[in-house]
């Protein structure tokens, strides 16, 4: 199962860098979060999928699934909700102050000497 | 008055120029400026006798001690030989600058605050036993030079010139200081005296060459050899005092001090003996040659002084072959460092002179133009009669000590024949050559300079002003070098016996002791078996009839191409820094981020996929993985097919939706993979995302709208294999590193302590909030600094209130 | 007062939570923001005293034993870098007083510093990886505030490039994390470099040495991640880009030698070449921008550039002179950098540009301003003896004994260019004819000319008294050079 | 998002003190059995939206007179003193303590101070969703 989820983590993280190379501001913005989700995947992975329980303590378990990566997930999981949210709003601003979402005419070299 | 103290005299009296230029603005602050010099030029005066028996005197002030940084001074022949040229003829620029400068018109404080910046840094420099701070002295010369060139920082010639002399003499600081490291590091000190006694351990070793070369570029850019002469003519933008001081009698000369302090390190080489030989003769001609062609007087006198120096760096050369041989022919050689010593006093001489007499032109008929310039013989005497007596000597002629040093110049060039390092006996015959030939183009500017402006024509109507003979004040200090002049040229033996011959046992400390051991006398008249005497009368001559042809020959300088002029590779070279980084810059600097991450991408997936293969990285074990199963392939399915969707929708609403179908997998991969409270955060996360993204894009216009069209094969095939490399090496590396759990987790302690020492029981929460709470505290705050930087985003609208201002942002 | 190693971290913390309740009161936010500074500055210089005289300090959170609680650790390069952050942003602050602008002031803009602040202080002490994740986070969250606030055009565009550029680097730095975890089973760096060191060099390590790398790199701004740098910097308003100039990207740099001294010291045959090869390109590519644009700006920013290529160079040469250069040289360039930014945006002010081409002349009316930035400009380019000689001396010797000579001359050479980088905005500025508009009230330019000066004078102690650094110097390198002296203090008592 | 269906309304606030109450109970349930501060506190704001759902923002600010930066300043001062508070027992940083008390009603409870720590999460999380939420709701 951990070869599978890595081949399905490697094919977020194309269809991830795939958007977030697009001109579109939402699409890279939705391909960011593509990679958060592959991020954590990833991190559930390294720390193995073979546990039997899930790692709340009952009587008479003893194959708990790795707690550290399940909590450093949740670490990632509420920051890259902040950094999304952010984001968005970024984006909202952006395309409002510039009136577009296509990140090809957001160079700014024009000002550049 | 330590020595030390007495180096950094200068530049602590420099701190209260400022004020006394503001507040006793009646009294020219010159005055003040020349107490220094004059203090110092009697100071360093007392140490004269017991130099020359001799004695030496030494002198630290710790700087960086823990890393054997110090300032040494240490005092000997050769150093104390500087010192008093750069306070004694520093006494007299000072002096003539207060008659040149004007108190009211001129940035006074400004001036003097860079010369006696400059004057400390020169002692320094002479002084320093130590390398890293000759370095740190050496490089306050080059940035007290660059200011005083630019002292009238309004002139593009001046701003370009002090540019120029900064950078090519900085540049051959850092290499010197390069050289300086290497030395440190061989023999384990800093100290050039300790250095010097262990030259023949240094010199097995293979960076020892290295050291050589990188010293020599510190010298020659500074003392401007060839080809790094060039920013020396550039640097006549400065006021004439300072062309007089920096620029032909001390600072450049900081080079040739250099070399011979240096060559009881490296003239055990013989790369030193030739490139310092070499690099000096092929200057001398080189310089000779092109002062002929300049027009301006100062320009002339720049590549007079280019010239001259390339003389005195190719006697250093000549002398150095002293390591390199024995008996009888070591003072064969010896005689060429002596030579170059005396020359070094001499030119400093009539150089001074003539550059003062230059600045006393230009003052008086407002121009330096010798094609304006003539017949300002019987209106400015006295100035013409300095200046004849710096020409003669400059030219060699007989009643002046140039004439003196000059032969045995090219006595020192014939004795080459004697020895034979790479062939030197036979190829050394070009050197006598080439100084004869140099020495007839430098009689040719010697008389040029002084009868084009001086006899001829008076022509008043092309000079700014109506010339008069300069004040008593500025004639002094020419007239003081010009007396010198004469007066070296009869009594010789007492400038060789007090200044040279010290300076002689500092560089040759090998064959003499002490100054008397030297056995040089200076001699006008060698007999009629001299060779250098028929060379000598075959200078005058030729250069007699040169002189006379002068308009029919100098149409050759136009012959030469301009394009492949020096100056024109040092513009080159600026013109690249200033246009041609930008042309590269723009290749890639595009501002498109897609471009950027592109190259971002393609160096990870480069660095990772070479690493990979040269350490054979790649691992893949089969044991101990979960098994697959059936709902597991479902929900991975799903995953694909929602990520698909994203990726070929062309609606929005879609793309957002599918997003946040794929968040939902992943939180079924969180639920089967035993992690509930991630499941349960990923879930909630995933809808109040979802309803955020809905919110913010609600305006936003139909996805793809921009790309329709736009979006060829070329840029969505090249994002697929940046993306499919990424994707790859995640792929790769994560197999890998689950192949390898070379050592177990430390997981197993959270679940034995959750209980008993933590007291709780869901050990992902307990992590969160007490094994790894910290992390939990600041991620919060992430969450908190966000909410601060969405309000800052929708209420402070700067752009809207103040227009769109490019003050900030351009 | 075992606490103590977290109070540079934590004060920061707590007066921009405090500040959070009165955020439209802008006298208050100053004194509260000024006060956490000093406090902060206090605690980090006891601190320093504390490390000094009793070696590297360590805790572990929670009273667990390590490795299984997070860890923060203070050795010598950790506290210095704390202090030095401090300390600029101490003059930040200042000078933002009179040069920021209310309405930002009214937006949490000193609690975004303050929380910035927290991130670089909390990154360059704590001893977890995963916490260094965090810290990371919360500087680069706070960064993405300050880079944006305010709204003009070009800070929203170039936001989204600069956020867009870390987000990715943060999910690198995740699964690189996640790696590694893999490798050895632990978060604590410590407990990582002891196992690394017994695993030996294995070929995923060094995979994962280059991910490092990358995920620092992208950070420390170095070929080829660089790309995104200057013009992400040149958005915000000057007390911002002098923060980022003078921290984030050192903060990158850290982690690097952090992580090239502690953990990946098995395979430094293919490392720490590979990080000498990228420090050169680094310089190469910096020279070219440094050079490439007539905008005051753009010049210093490419100088960031250049100073991390040198800062590594020293680091690869993993040998003592060229390790302690990099930490010398690396609190030099904090220090410098932030005086350079602030007397650029003086300049700016003065001119109501950062083209070069269009002023000239300032030294005549403002020649207090001109000297300082000259000074300056000398320090940067390494000119004895001011701040940054010492380390560069240092670099290049470290370069020599490791007989790089070709690349040690390179890096002499490179100073040139910075020279003429920095040379060129005072000939520009400062000499030739006076042009472009001159408005800025006297009272303006002596608020802001304060703490820059100030600044300015600090660097010139920092290179002249170099001697009193060196003990503190050659700390910091005893411990990047052994990293048992790191790990025994963190396992003290405990095994 | 104007809905004046009183229907709606009142089955709208009756929802929310249920999301309300399930989400006190998850984040007490949190150190034993999955839950926690923060699924709570997000839990709450989802409630919270709820309300804005059904009412408009103006209304709910009226309902709810609560300053969201100054709650998650709370939030973040209430976590950092529960942390900070081993400063002054002089044992590191975040050391808990817990211990078994009996209350009268409740019964023997463990009083845990990794509760008051996921308390300043709870507020956070509800202080900053709602402060994103509004702030996206309320621009024009």
């Amino acid at each position: 199962m951990e070869i599978l989820m890595s081949i399905l983590i490697g094919f977020l993280f194309m269809a991830a860098v795939y958007l977030i190379l697009s001109r579109s501001l939402l699409r890279i913005i939705i391909g960011t979060g593509l990679l958060s989700h592959g991020t954590h995947l990833l991190l559930l992975t390294m720390g193995g999928l073979n546990g039997k329980a899930a790692p709340v303590l009952k009587d008479g378990v003893t194959d708990y699934a790795d707690p550290i990566p399940q909590a450093l997930i949740l670490t990632a999981i509420v920051i890259s909700f902040g950094v999304t949210a952010f984001s968005l709003v970024l984006a909202y601003r952006t395309y409002k102050e510039i009136g577009t979402d296509n990140m090809e005419l957001m160079k700014g070299t024009e000002d550049n000497d | 008055m330590s020595l030390i103290f007495a180096i950094f005299t200068p530049i602590l009296i420099a701190l209260l120029i400022p004020f006394l230029f503001k507040r006793v603005p009646k009294i020219h602050t010159g005055w003040f400026v020349l107490i220094v010099p004059v203090a110092l030029v009697s100071f360093y005066a007392t140490y004269l006798p017991s130099i020359m028996s001799g004695s030496t005197y030494i002198d630290e002030l710790p700087w960086i001690p823990s890393l054997g940084i110090s300032f040494i001074s240490y005092i000997d022949g050769l150093s104390l030989l500087f010192s008093l040229l750069i306070t004694g003829i520093g006494s007299l620029v000072v002096l003539y600058s207060i008659f040149y400068l004007d108190k009211k018109k001129e940035k006074l404080g400004n001036f003097y605050v860079y010369l006696l910046i400059f004057m400390t840094a020169m002692l320094g420099v002479v002084q320093s036993d130590h390398l890293i701070s000759l370095y740190f002295f050496w490089e306050l010369t080059s940035i007290s030079s660059f200011l005083l060139i630019g002292y009238w920082y309004t002139r593009d010639g001046s701003r370009f010139g002090a540019l120029k002399s900064m950078m090519i003499t900085v540049f051959g600081g850092l290499m010197m200081l390069g050289g300086f490291l290497i030395l440190g590091i061989l023999g384990d000190t800093f100290s050039i005296r300790e250095l010097i006694a262990q030259t023949t351990t240094l010199a097995t070793h293979d960076l020892f060459v290295w050291a050589l070369v990188l010293v020599l570029l510190g010298a020659f850019t500074k003392s401007a050899q060839f080809p790094f002469y060039i920013w020396l003519p550039d640097a006549m933008e400065a006021p004439t005092p300072v062309s007089a001081y920096l620029h032909s009698a001390t600072m450049v000369k900081a080079g040739l001090y250099l070399v011979a302090r240096f060559t009881p390190i490296f003239a055990v080489s013989e790369v030193w003996v030739w490139l310092v030989t070499g690099v000096g003769i092929v200057t001398l001609l080189w310089g000779s040659f092109f002062a002929v062609k300049q027009t301006d007087l100062k320009a002339i006198l720049a590549f007079s002084t280019v010239s001259q120096l390339g003389l005195i760096m190719s006697l250093l050369g000549i002398g150095s072959i002293a390591y390199h041989v024995s008996g009888d022919l070591v003072t064969t050689y010896t005689f060429a460092t002596f030579a170059a010593i005396f020359h070094l006093i001499n030119h400093a001489t009539f150089k001074g002179s003539l550059f003062m007499i230059a600045g006393i032109v230009d003052h008086e008929t407002g121009t330096r133009d010798i094609r304006k310039l003539g017949g300002l013989m019987s209106l400015m005497p006295v100035s013409f009669t300095i200046a004849l007596i710096g020409s003669l000597s400059m030219a060699g002629v007989p009643l002046f000590n140039g004439f003196l040093s000059k032969e045995m110049f090219l006595d020192a060039t014939l004795s080459l024949q004697h020895f034979n390092l790479y062939a030197m006996d036979t190829w050394g015959i070009l050197i006598p050559i080439i100084a004869w030939v140099a020495s007839v183009f430098t009689f040719v500017y010697s008389l040029y300079f002084v009868f084009h402006t001086f006899r001829g024509k008076y022509k008043p109507e092309q000079l700014p002003k109506k010339a008069h003979e300069a004040p008593l004040g500025m004639l002094v200090s020419p007239g003081i070098l010009a007396t010198l002049v004469i007066v070296i040229f009869f009594v010789p033996n007492f400038l060789g016996n007090t200044f040279v011959k010290p300076a002689v046992v500092a560089i040759q400390p090998l064959t003499y002791a002490v100054p008397a051991d030297v056995g040089f006398t200076i001699k006008a008249w060698h007999g009629f078996d001299s060779i250098a005497l028929y060379m000598t009368l075959g200078i005058f001559l030729v250069g007699f009839v040169l002189y006379k042809l002068l308009p029919k020959w100098t149409a050759i300088y136009q012959a030469i191409p301009s394009k492949l002029s020096l100056n024109k590779m040092y513009d080159g070279l600026m013109n690249f820094a200033d246009h041609g980084t930008n042309r590269i810059s723009s290749l890639y600097m595009t501002g498109s981020i897609r471009s950027y991450l592109l190259y971002m991408f393609a160096a990870i997936i480069m660095l990772l996929a070479s690493t990979l293969w040269i350490k054979d990285a790649f691992v893949i074990s089969f044991d101990n993985l979960a098994p697959i199963r059936f709902f597991e392939i479902l929900i991975s399915i799903i995953l694909v097919v929602g990520t698909l969707t994203i990726l070929f929708t062309k609606s929005r609403l879609t793309a957002i939706i599918a997003l946040g179908a794929v968040g939902y997998t992943v939180a079924l991969f969180f639920i089967i993979f035993k992690a509930p409270d991630l499941a349960l955060t990923q879930l909630v996360i995933e809808t109040v995302s979802v309803a955020l993204f809905l919110g913010a894009f609600y305006y936003l216009p139909k996805l793809n709208k921009h790309e329709k069209g736009k979006e060829d094969r070329g840029f969505r095939l090249g994002n697929f294999i940046i993306a499919l490399g990424v994707g790859v090496m995640v792929t790769l590396i994560a197999i890998s590193s689950h192949s390898q759990k070379l050592v177990p987790s430390i997981s197993q302690y959270y679940k034995d302590t959750v209980y008993s020492e933590a007291g709780g029981g869901n050990i992902v929460n307990v992590i969160l909030v007490d094994y790894r709470g910290f992390d939990t505290l600041f991620e919060i705050s992430v969450l908190t600094i966000a909410s601060l930087g969405i309000i800052g985003m929708i209420t402070v609208r700067l752009a809207k209130k103040k227009g769109d201002r490019k003050i900030e942002n351009k | 007062m075992i606490n103590l190693l977290l109070f540079p971290v934590l004060i920061p913390f707590l007066f921009a939570a405090i500040s959070l309740f009165f955020p439209k009161k802008v006298k208050a936010q100053r004194i509260t923001a000024i006060t956490g500074l000093l406090l902060a500055l206090v605690s980090a210089i006891i601190l320093l005293v504390k490390v000094k005289t009793d070696g590297v300090q360590a805790l572990t959170l929670g009273s667990w034993a390590p490795p299984f609680g997070i860890t923060m650790v203070s050795d010598m390069l950790s506290v210095l870098l704390v202090t030095s952050s401090i300390l600029i942003s101490l003059f930040v602050v200042w000078y933002s007083f009179s040069s920021i602008g209310e309405e930002r002031e009214k937006a949490f803009y000193y609690p975004a510093i303050l929380f910035m602040l927290t991130g670089v202080n909390g990154a360059f002490t704590t001893g977890d990886i995963f916490n260094m994740f965090v810290f990371f986070e919360v500087l680069l969250m706070s960064s993405y505030v300050l880079i944006v606030l305010g709204g003009e055009k070009v800070q929203l565009r170039e936001s989204i490039k600069y956020i867009l550029v870390n987000v990715i680097s943060s999910s690198l730095f995740v699964i690189t994390v996640g790696y590694l975890y893999s490798v050895v089973g632990t978060l604590n760096m410590a407990d990582i470099s002891i196992k690394l060191a017994d695993i030996g060099q294995t070929g995923i390590v060094t995979v994962i040495a280059v991910l490092f790398l990358i995920v620092f790199g992208i950070k420390g701004g170095i070929f080829p991640l660089f790309f995104w740098l200057p013009g992400s910097y040149a958005a915000p308003p000057v007390p911002v880009l002098a923060l980022f100039g003078a921290l984030l990207t050192k903060v990158g740099v850290y982690a690097i030698i952090r992580t090239y001294t502690l953990f990946f010291t098995t395979d430094v045959g293919y490392t720490h070449e590979l990080l000498m090869i990228i420090s050169i390109i680094t310089i190469i590519a910096g020279c070219i921008g440094a050079l490439a644009y007539f905008d005051l700006k753009q010049i210093i920013i490419y100088n960031i550039v250049i100073a991390v290529g040198v800062i590594l160079f020293g680091v690869s040469t993993m040998n003592e002179s060229g390790l302690m250069g990099s930490v010398f040289y690396l609190i030099h360039d904090i220090l410098i950098k932030g005086a350079l930014f602030l007397l650029i945006g003086i300049i700016i002010k003065i001119t109501g540009t950062s083209n070069l081409r269009k002023m000239g002349g300032l030294i005549k009316h403002y020649p207090i301003l001109g000297w300082s930035y000259l000074i300056a400009a000398f320090g940067l380019a390494g000119i004895p003896p001011l701040s940054g000689f010492v380390g560069k001396l240092l670099i290049v010797q470290g370069g020599l004994e490791g007989e790089y000579l070709w690349q040690s001359i390179f890096i002499l050479a490179s100073s040139l260019v910075v020279l003429l980088s920095a040379i060129r905005i005072f000939i520009y500025a400062f000499w030739g004819e006076e042009k472009g508009s001159h408005d800025i009230s006297p009272k303006l330019y002596r608020h802001l000319m304060a703490p820059t000066v100030t600044l300015v004078a600090i660097t010139v102690l920092y290179g002249v008294g170099s001697e009193f650094l060196v003990p503190f110097m050659t700390d910091a390198t005893s411990v990047l050079l052994d990293p048992s002296v790191y790990t025994d203090a963190v396992f003290e008592g405990v095994k | 998002m104007k809905t004046n269906d009183l229907i709606i309304q009142t089955t709208t606030k009756v929802v929310f003190f249920i999301i309300f109450l399930f989400s006190i109970h998850i984040f007490f349930a949190g150190h034993y059995t999955p839950g926690g501060g923060f699924v709570g506190g997000l839990l709450m704001s989802s409630a919270i939206v709820l309300l804005l759902l059904a009412f408009d923002l103006k209304t709910v600010q009226e309902m709810l007179p609560i300053n969201y930066t100054i709650l998650t300043a709370i939030g973040l001062l209430i976590s950092l003193a529960t942390a900070a508070g081993s400063i002054f027992f002089n044992v590191p940083f975040f050391t808990h303590v817990y211990d078994y008390f009996y209350i009268p009603l409740l019964g023997e409870t463990s009083i845990h101070t990794a509760m008051f720590f996921d308390t300043g999460v709870y507020l956070v999380v509800v202080g900053v969703t709602m402060t994103i939420i509004q702030m996206i709701g309320g621009d024009e």
